[in-house]
């Protein structure tokens, strides 16, 4: 048998020692809850209640029509308290906490979008919160700092590294291994050692179960392939596993193509030739990396997948051929968002653009009765002043000169 | 066993209740520094001597040796030259040095090779700090064919259990993590630390290497019976930072 | 009989005459489309396929056990896609347009929020659309112009009066007298002139339906009170009407305080003394006007409540005593919100905290075996320019400074 | 009753083919302009002068419209001041003047009491644009117990049974709105237009005026013939705000 935490070769929990033992009550306290089917009914319970879940799966009608092929479906995780699917896992996490009874949470956040998550899911189980994000981030999302801090939590800015994601990561396990008493490190995607890709899948599943019941009614059968952005895989993996099961739907993960896959500006670690295998982080996966194993700089318009790893289960389902992947450049991304707002009239979170780049690539070349799931994980709104910001708005950028010299006046 | 065997030799010198270990991150400020630092740090009596190779994601290290592996990589440190300059110093110096860094920097160079590298250099040990002994199997038989130990580590968080779990394994000696947290910040070397240290000796009969947050005489002094070896690391990169290599040499004077 | 169109003495349609064939129109689709039980059925499978209805009612159980009062439960408005109550209306009129096969949408919009969810109801049904916001609005709500206009509609600054709501009606009016063949105007609030008040407040009495399902289902009882803010009065009537025929529910409607109803900067209509009976676009009702019957100048750090009507139906509502009226104070709302988002990890829009200000104030009076209803007609993201600004956030200032001198250079 | 026999006497002489009206925003740019301009236009001819008692929700007025009477009310007019200026206008010209404003003008004062003193100023009609007849049926029986009649509107939008039942309330004469849209606009006299006027002739047998977009001497000649009053709005405003008060008279002059 497999090694548990380990996805083929990939996995694994390159911990420092002195996190033995909170990893060995974790490791327990997550398979009890999993043994246990009230802790899932409480899950889906708080999910209903306090986000929104089910959410739902939209018929994009007039892209369908346009490109003449497959019917397109939308996975609508914008529409979970906070925007994005970030809220799946951080509440099963935090169920996880109470039973715990651990009293404080960190967490790394890039896009911030994690970060306001469990801020939130911090609140709503009276938990102190501290969360890790690289001064880049800091910088480019001000606005989820401001709600972050708002929540009640402590962001702390991250300036060593990178300064991005990575690095956030890095800092929090330092607080993790300061202060694992009362403290759970709420990692916010289906990496870093195990149990954390298990446990992250298994709360972001959730979609997957939905949206499969929900094509199944809307549609009358299973879509023909499913789209996801990649950046550690978790909302991916969400959806994925509605579907893992039935050979016939063709899953597709897609990763930021930066300025293109040749320019070494990406973040593509499976879609690109420039990944390979690597231990770092806590887990074994394929990361983007020099010769020597150090890991490089990466570039996406999209916080949230502008990441050197990727989920090990992601790893080993594209070694076994089970998951493609592709890639999308900026570009593209933002011709897809400009499209999907003025067609469809729902803005996907940059991140999430990135699937629907690929799903309208392919769409044409399928049949109208054929259907395809886009896994929508948020919403772009958050993103303003990144996207204003791409499409060089003008009269967003006097509002900002003007907002800019009041407040300095 | 050889690692083992040198630390006992060293011990049974009169005089020498304690041994000592220090830190030192390659290239960073430099490689040049680097030799400075270790040939006072060798003129001054220190048995052991942890080289640091850097790594872009030091995830167990605090601010200073984060920096300072950040520092030597913008300086276009390589791994190559790492393993060159240490086969200078083991060359030079007759020290126990030891090779401390995270297990990518092994992978990516073929874990074979680098013990192969590291045996040809006459490097007695490793410490790899995200590196527990449930991982890499394959490591830990290398380990055994090469003969160079890897340091397994305890922590205040570690049970009795646990404890002799590991000392099953371990070879050479144990480093004993004083606190919890990263390197480089005080410890409080209290009550609480006192029966952790005899929880230590109490599961295994190899020497206890005690470090995180050693930084002067008084730890060194406190430390003396409770363990066998003290570790200086972050101490020394603070003091070459702020008064250059040649402090060095008196500090290390100054510890025992 | 009552005519058509009044609520007591209040409502009615004091329309231009070149309008009397399109209300004639309106008024017959209207009818048409509530009497035939399938329109209903397709507006609520739009709202569960396209936003996410039902929307959740969650029990906010730290501040209920923090007051010590009623179980205090939140109507969750903002988790609609667009952020707000405005979908419901939005989304149903757009229904109503493509019955009427108009090709052509036209709105007003103050916070910009009704203006944000008509554009994107446009792009869905693939209406041209234009959108009629006040020059103070469209400084204050850039984000919102600028999600508009990437949804494909047109934004024209209005710059006639005092340039905000209510002069974005007469603008909207102006188009629509001059194109009604094939344009419908979409108003935004159970304002103007007949059938709006009761389309609208039609539309969305699917949060009524809901809410009273709910409590029923999570509380097992009716609730003691039914808190709602009201601008025009859309989500306070929505919310209300799952409950008008409970007469032990009392319903409580939340205005502007503004700097005070002592201060003349506010915008209450019926909780203060300074409103009077009049009629101005297209209905009669209690504005806030002078002597002469000139509109006076509101004033409220919501946009969305700063208007100088009311609806009609709510004035009757109030006049009956069904309604009870109450305001609460730009001060008190920021106070309310730092709240709610440190202890519920929720994050009410500036209008919606009008009715948190006011449960919060009456809860710890109530029974720990009463429960109330807040309705939360949307979220605070959208709001951070003004948010942030109304809790002086340094930080926020620095980011804006920075951002606006890099866009300066 | 009165309004239309002053009307039909005024037609009834040579010449007159047809009958001009114009339009004032009472206090824009201030009353002792309008005094100057109602005075012009007395001299030249103008058969009725229509006095806009300014509102600050002109819903159904066009961009110059709303302007001047957002600015009349900045400039402090009240409604009072309107009607003193009003009658002292009615006492001073021999001329058949008009309200227009919107209802919430009179709703504000008084309904009755706003009959009341028209009566007693001597206006000889109401133009309330956001008044269908559908709406406060104690408007219109005040308006036959004053006998200050409510002019109807017909709109391009009109039906001809829509025409019919407004013909049927209607008395003094009928304002035919050319086109679509609010006050200040070009119209296209077109065939079209032509058949909407031959539609409001068929409704009625009370005198039609025609009113949005006329502004010259053109329109007035192709207005002849098909209508008994053309309605100057916009376009005098305009002329004050380009070349003063003193333009007026020889614009009038210049229109039949
Ligand atoms: C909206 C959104 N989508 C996707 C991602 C990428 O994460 P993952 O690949 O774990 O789903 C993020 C991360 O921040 C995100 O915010
Ligand atoms: C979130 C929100 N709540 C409330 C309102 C006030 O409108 P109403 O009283 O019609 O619900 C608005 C109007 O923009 C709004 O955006």
């Amino acid at each position: 048998m497999q090694k548990p935490g380990y996805y083929g070769k990939w996995g694994g929990a390159y911990i420092p020692e002195v996190l033995y033992e909170t990893f060995k009550d974790l490791n327990a306290a997550f398979a009890a809850a999993k043994a246990d089917p009230t802790f899932w009914q409480e899950f889906v319970d708080l999910m209903a209640t306090y986000s929104c879940r089910p959410t739902p799966l939209t018929h994009a009608a007039n892209l369908s029509r346009d490109f003449g092929g497959a019917q397109i479906f939308v996975k609508r995780e914008d529409l979970n308290h906070t925007g994005a699917h970030k809220a799946n896992n951080v509440m099963g996490q935090g169920l996880l906490v109470k039973r715990m009874g651990k009293t404080r949470v960190i967490a790394e956040t890039g896009a911030g979008q994690h970060g306001v998550a469990t801020a939130t899911m911090a609140a709503k189980f009276g938990l102190e919160c501290t969360i890790y994000m690289g001064e880049e981030d800091v910088r480019r999302q001000r606005p989820n700092v401001f709600w972050m801090e708002k929540l009640g939590a402590t962001v702390v800015t991250v300036t060593s590294g990178s300064k991005t994601l990575k690095d956030a990561i890095n800092e929090a396990f330092r607080d993790w291994v300061s202060r694992m008493d009362d403290t759970h490190y709420v990692m916010g995607t289906v990496c870093g050692p195990h149990p954390f890709p298990e446990m992250v899948a298994w709360f972001q599943s959730i979609i997957g179960i939905e949206a499969r019941a929900q094509i199944s009614k809307q549609f009358g059968k299973l879509p023909s392939r499913v789209y996801a952005c990649v950046g550690g895989g978790s909302n991916a993996m969400g959806i994925f596993q509605g579907f893992l099961d039935e050979p016939q739907v063709e899953l597709i993960g897609v990763e930021a193509g930066g300025h293109g896959l040749d320019s070494g500006r990406h973040a593509a670690r499976l879609a690109s030739q420039d990944a390979s295998p690597g231990v770092a982080q806590g887990y074994h996966t394929m990361f983007l990396q020099n010769q020597e194993g150090q890991m490089m700089d990466t570039y996406s318009v999209a916080a949230g997948l502008d990441y050197v790893g990727v989920s090990p289960i992601l790893t080993d389902l594209w070694e076994q051929g089970r998951v493609r992947f592709e890639a999308a450049t900026d570009k593209e991304v933002m011709a897809a968002l400009e499209l999907t707002m003025k067609r469809e009239g729902i803005i996907p979170a940059l991140e999430s653009s990135h699937a629907f780049v690929q799903a309208y690539k392919e769409a044409p070349h399928m049949q109208p009765d054929e259907a395809l799931i886009i896994n929508m994980s948020g919403r772009g709104d958050k993103d303003i002043f990144t996207i204003a910001q791409a499409f060089n708005d003008p009269s967003w950028k006097d509002f900002i000169i003007t907002k800019g010299a009041e407040y300095a006046a | 066993m050889q690692l083992e065997q040198t630390i006992r030799a060293e011990l049974a010198q009169p005089g020498k209740d304690i041994l000592l270990m220090t830190h030192i991150v390659l290239g960073y400020p430099s490689l040049a520094v680097n030799r400075q630092v270790i040939k006072q740090m060798v003129a001054n009596g220190v048995e052991l001597i942890e080289m640091q190779i850097p790594f872009s994601e030091p995830m167990a290290d605090g601010p200073t040796i984060v920096r300072a592996n950040q520092e030597a990589l913008e300086a276009g440190t390589t791994v190559k030259e790492c393993l060159a300059f240490a086969a200078e110093m083991a060359r030079e110096h007759d020290t126990t040095f030891l090779f401390m860094t995270y297990f990518n920097i092994l992978y990516r160079y073929g874990v074979e090779a680098f013990f192969r590298k590291a045996k040809e250099i006459g490097i007695k040990g490793f410490i790899i700090p995200d590196l527990p002994p449930e991982e890499e199997e394959e490591f830990w038989q290398l380990a055994r064919q090469y003969e160079i130990p890897p340091i397994l580590i305890y922590a205040p968080t570690s049970t009795a259990q646990r404890m002799q779990e590991l000392a099953a394994s371990a070879e050479g000696f144990i480093y004993c993590v004083a606190r919890k947290g990263v390197t480089g910040k005080q410890t409080d070397f209290d009550a609480s630390f006192a029966d952790y240290m005899a929880r230590c000796r109490r599961s295994t009969t190899l020497p206890l290497a005690v470090g995180f947050g050693i930084s002067c005489r008084e730890d060194i002094t406190f430390l003396t019976g409770h363990a066998d070896i003290g570790v200086i690391g972050t101490a020394t990169i603070n003091l070459v930072d702020a008064q250059g290599p040649e402090a060095v040499g008196p500090f290390i004077a100054g510890l025992r």
